[in-house]
């Protein structure tokens, strides 16, 4: 699928960022009532909570498209079911430092607490997050170098081999 | 007239080309059968009948982007296949929202057929139930259209409410019209207010107790038999019981199918495949196989 | 070992004959004489059949879940199946009063393929039963090996030598589920790996696949882990499974620690099911 | 004809430059059959590689066709392609007969799957017998033998330093032909080896009829992981899926290696699985192999490679299974002795 802007050539990211009811979604509502200027890449999912968002989903996200996950919810202390964004803070920094040891980048997976009253604040890690992606391009950009692949892998049976194996890597990540 | 005895064929080779590839078909018509079941009739884009096929041979229909399902072809017609679909899954859910002009895939025919050849002259007592009606429908329907060749035409079919009988046009308005034809219905629950009169009764018994009324004989007949697994199992009983030899018993059996042409391995009894040698057993046949 | 053995076919003869177990989990030997197979004996007579020598390779707790429904069961258990058992118990899969535990103090076993130490036995912490009804034989002493150091080798590389290294490992994947079933964390009746109708599970067999697959199980098993090996060792491809369930435990520690893995008590909540409003912040 | 197995280098590289070539090699801690290439080390030693051949000719994950959806219309396009020739070389006597029976599923009963075909007919098969098969080998007590393979195109035998090659098929004719360069005139020996593992079948097939509500069957249950380990190295396992990818509005629908292990492998829609238990998968696995498939294509599912044995997580020894089954009592005689 083309995902270079047609006129000016640019790259332009996918992303998904899951927004919590309460808070971050009020927040990107306000912003919106603002006028604020935000870059169309960000694609809001609105969740329940923080809590809601099972890590896995943020696996599927990358894997089927997206070039980058945003997770949004409540300040600790703020969420509306009192305790789901705690949850939800333990288990992302988990999983998160579990796939940037597998390799991903770690800019494309964040994690940020926005209020419903952070307009500003959402529009601001809105266009953080998509700068940085840009500046990462694609998912397939993640996939390894020769050189990496050269100095983990182990006996390679044949260079077809290696290139079939890593050819279906780079498809996504 | 001495009877033949009853011949299922199990042999049913048919290279239609690809056998994993499917043809594109539009849906022609939509008939809201009850709360849950639909039947869909399918042609193909130049306006012809997606394949001809027997009575009791199945069809692969597929709805991209959602899954596969084999259904057994319930009736076809000069220029259409017709499909019976009941929503229990996720991809009959979506079967159930397409709409008319809608393209689906389709291939097939898969599997036997009923033994409509060595059946003729004899009086033939179908048995549904539920979501069991199609392939009957198909075969009864063939009976139906040679009425000559078949003697008495008894059909026993029951369903858990009035609300989830299909095809009632059928059942009340066509069959019981036509000549020697008659149409035996009960539910397994009534309901306050649902308009059912008849009968209240689980299959098995009712069958029984038909059988009785109607002084039916199991001379010169032929069963044939289908529903889900506690009526076929039951009805099996009642038949037997009822003194109709394994012989003249005639089933069709459903299965997880995926490849229709007996290579993927999952829908065997034994070393049978469903999809390729049946649906369609006799219960002499079915008794010589292990219970898997 | 052999004395061990021999106590082990009493006792579980003992236990059966007088009804207080319905089955005895231990090994069975198999053709060979470095194969040993997970064995459930029912009849006092089949205790002869109960082998344990350095071969017994397989842990074997998981065996405990299928046979429950069919009274008290009987489980000998090393240091890696007690923790199982308490894992069990945290989980919900079990009470203390189903399962009978025969407790035996482990000297780490052999890999027939090598002939050296199994990896699985080389990274132990609890050598002894951390639970028992009984010990058979006596404690052994707990050298608690360094057990990082493949995560440290892995987390010294670059992003995407990390990146190379797990392409390699997923890439190599069959997803038999051998890993899945052997887990004594795996406890789910219906795995995401099965949820056709939800999707999650691609069929096709490719690296991104496996990759969703082992990371996402890597992840649900992750705050509960027993380190126990059972999966790497299951793996039929050699896959480096525990690698990414070190460092989880190792991040927990660190995180939300002091933690040294889960099953040494029969109690949670586990680290990833519980929280401190003071925990560390870093998605301000 | 002989060829120096110091010289098959020559040979290879040969054959490489006009088609492909598939060996067995190691391939990062495992082997299985690769492409040859540079750099690529056959491995003619190994007795059996660690993952079957059987994916030359049924790929793990194979197209079948792809679609695209515009709003109520649909368009199928069929993904089968025609196949150039390969030869695969140095596979053993077991993983032939493995062919032989992936044959009688793909291209008899009926339907003749043009997808397995297409590869099969491109495909030249050259054998090497096995002078020292492995502890687990039981192939010459069920179904080849370590030094014979009569299906094979071209049957090389081992002889120490060397293979005595022998064309068994016109396509193998042509292949020893195009050989000519590297072999050489003269005779040696062949090794004849034997398996030191036997099991009897003879009596297997019949007698597992009567054994459908046998005990074994829980017994292997209690032992089996119900993973799918057994099935994906086993070279004549053929059970597949049928599953899609989908992107937005098109999508492509493959089908997949399957394991009668699994509980998703006859679920059905609705939830009604015939084989829920453990034990149910297991007794389907093992009389598929032992006695459902002698009755349709006259031939034992099972090779006797040892490739199951080797990789079960649990050690489940199919050997050990047959001889309990030929040890036992035919059912009409246990039912003989538990009326009496």
């Amino acid at each position: 699928m083309p995902r270079d802007n047609e006129q000016t050539g640019e790259f332009t990211p996918k992303i998904l960022a899951f927004c919590c009811n309460w808070c971050t979604y009020a927040g990107a509502d306000l912003a919106g009532l603002n006028r604020m200027n935000y870059p169309a890449d960000v694609k809001v999912l609105r969740v329940p909570c923080s809590g809601r968002v099972n890590p896995q989903y943020v696996l599927k996200a990358l894997q089927s498209g997206c070039d980058g996950v945003l997770v949004c919810g409540c300040h600790p202390g703020d969420c509306h079911y009192s305790t789901g964004n705690y949850y939800a803070k333990r288990r992302m920094m988990i999983f998160k430092r579990m796939v940037e040891f597998a390799g991903l980048s770690p800019e494309r997976f964040q994690i940020r607490w926005i209020s419903g009253s952070e307009a500003g604040k959402f529009r601001d890690t809105v266009v953080e997050v998509s700068e940085q992606i840009r500046a990462l391009g694609p998912m397939e950009n993640d996939a390894p170098s020769r050189a990496a692949i050269d100095a983990v892998a182990g006996t390679v049976a044949s260079p077809e081999a290696d290139e079939e194996l890593f050819a279906a890597a780079k498809e996504a990540i | 007239m001495p009877k033949t005895p009853i011949e299922v064929s199990h042999g049913c080779a048919r290279n239609n080309g690809e056998p994993y590839v499917p043809q594109v078909c539009r849906v022609i018509d939509i008939q809201e059968q009850t709360h849950d079941v639909k039947s869909f009739r399918l042609q193909t884009l130049d306006g012809k009948r997606p394949f001809a096929c027997e009575p009791g041979q199945l069809g692969m229909f597929s709805d991209p982007p959602y899954g596969e399902c084999m259904f057994a072809v319930a009736g076809v017609g000069e220029d259409y296949c017709e499909f019976i679909v009941k929503n229990v899954g996720f991809t009959t859910n979506h079967l159930h929202e397409l709409s008319v002009g809608d393209e689906v895939g389709l291939r097939g025919p898969y599997g036997n057929w009923f033994p409509y050849e060595s059946a003729k002259g004899r009086d033939m007592l179908f048995i549904g139930g539920g979501i069991g009606m199609p392939p009957v429908r198909a075969f009864l329907r063939h009976c139906l259209a040679h009425r000559e060749d078949y003697g008495r035409i008894d059909f026993v079919y029951s369903a858990s409410t009035y609300d989830d009988l299909v095809c009632k046009d059928d059942l009340f308005n066509v069959w019981p019209n036509e000549p020697d034809t008659h149409v035996h219905v009960s539910v397994y629950h009534a309901k306050e207010g649902d308009g059912w009169d008849g009968a209240v009764s689980y299959t098995a018994p009712y069958l029984e107790q038909v059988f009785a009324e109607e002084g039916l004989s199991t001379e010169n007949a032929c069963a044939v038999l289908c529903g889900g697994p506690s009526l076929f199992r039951t009805c099996r009983e009642s038949l037997l019981k009822l003194g109709f030899a394994p012989e003249d018993i005639v089933t069709t059996l459903e299965a997880r199918m995926k490849c229709g042409v007996g290579k993927c391995g999952r829908c065997n009894v034994g070393g049978v495949f469903i999809c390729l040698e049946g649906p369609v057993f006799t219960e002499a046949e079915l008794a010589r196989m292990p219970r898997d | 070992m052999a004395d061990v053995q021999d106590t082990i076919r009493e006792r579980a003869a003992a236990l059966l004959s007088s009804g207080e177990v319905s089955a005895v989990i231990g090994w069975g030997a198999g053709r060979f004489d470095d194969v040993r197979f997970p064995l459930v004996v029912k009849r006092a007579e089949d205790a002869g059949k109960l082998v344990f020598d350095a071969s017994c390779v397989q842990m074997t707790a998981k065996r405990l879940l299928e046979h429950t429904g069919e009274g008290k069961v009987a489980l000998v258990a090393r240091g890696c199946e007690s923790r199982a058992v308490n894992r069990f118990i945290a989980d919900h899969q079990l009470t203390r009063d189903q399962v009978y535990v025969i407790g035996v103090p482990c000297p780490g076993m052999v890999d027939p393929a090598t002939g050296e130490t199994l990896k699985r036995c080389a990274e132990c912490q609890v050598r002894n039963p951390v639970v028992h009804d009984e010990l058979v034989g006596d404690p052994v002493p707990e050298p608690k090996p360094y057990r990082f150091a493949e995560v440290d080798r892995v987390e010294a590389m670059s992003r995407e030598e990390r990146r190379a290294f797990f392409d390699e490992m997923y890439g190599k994947c069959i997803r038999c589920y051998a890993c899945r079933n052997a887990c004594p964390c795996c406890t789910c009746r219906e795995c995401f790996v099965e949820q056709d109708k939800v999707g999650w599970q691609g069929k096709a067999f490719n690296v991104n696949e496996a990759r969703y697959y082992g990371m996402i199980r890597a992840f649900h098993t992750g705050d509960r882990c027993i380190e126990c090996g059972e999966c790497e060792r299951a793996c039929p491809m050699g896959l480096p499974l525990m690698v990414i369930m070190h460092q989880q435990v190792r991040d927990i520690d660190k995180l939300f620690g002091p933690y040294e893995g889960g099953g040494l008590t029969d109690s949670g909540p586990d680290p990833l099911r519980t929280y401190k409003t003071d925990d560390i912040e870093e998605f301000m | 004809m002989l060829l120096k197995k110091a010289k098959a280098g020559a040979l290879l590289d040969a054959i490489a430059a006009k088609e492909r070539l598939f060996v067995p090699a190691d391939d990062r801690g495992t082997s299985r059959f690769v492409a040859y290439g540079a750099g690529v080390e056959p491995r003619f030693d190994l007795l059996n590689t660690k993952l079957p051949p059987k994916d030359l000719l049924f790929p793990a994950t194979e197209t079948l066709y792809r679609w695209s959806r515009d709003g109520a219309d649909l368009a199928i396009d069929s993904a089968f392609a025609e196949t150039d020739p390969f030869t695969v070389f140095g596979l053993r006597p077991c993983d032939m007969a493995s062919v032989d029976r992936l044959d009688a599923v793909f291209l008899t009963k009926g339907y003749v799957d043009e997808f397995y075909q297409a590869k099969r007919e491109a495909a030249t098969f050259v054998v090497a017998t096995c002078a020292h098969p492995g502890r687990a080998c039981f192939c010459d007590s069920i179904a080849a033998s370590p030094h014979e393979a009569p299906t094979a195109d071209v049957l090389l035998e081992d002889a120490g330093e060397e293979w005595v090659v022998t064309p068994q098929t016109e396509k193998g004719a042509s292949a020893v032909e195009a050989w000519k360069p590297y072999l050489e005139e003269g005779d040696a020996e062949p090794i004849k080896a034997a398996c030191d593992l036997k099991v009897d079948m003879a009596a297997v097939p019949e007698k597992l009829k009567g054994m459908f509500d046998d005990p074994i069957w829980s017994d292997i249950g209690d032992q089996c992981l119900t993973c799918g380990t057994c099935t994906f190295v086993c070279p004549t396992c053929y059970c597949f899926n049928i599953d899609q990818d989908v992107r937005e509005d098109e999508g492509k629908r493959f089908r997949c290696w399957d394991s009668c292990m699994f509980t998703d492998y006859t679920a059905m829609a609705g939830g009604h699985n015939p084989r829920a238990s453990k034990e149910s998968r297991v007794r389907q696995r093992f009389m598929h192999k032992l006695t459902y498939f002698n009755d349709r294509y006259d031939m034992n599912l099972c090779v006797g490679c040892g490739r199951c044995m080797r990789d079960c997580p649990a050690a489940v020894d199919i050997s050990l299974i047959i001889d309990r089954i030929a040890a036992s009592e035919p059912a009409q005689e246990k039912e003989a002795m538990a009326h009496a």
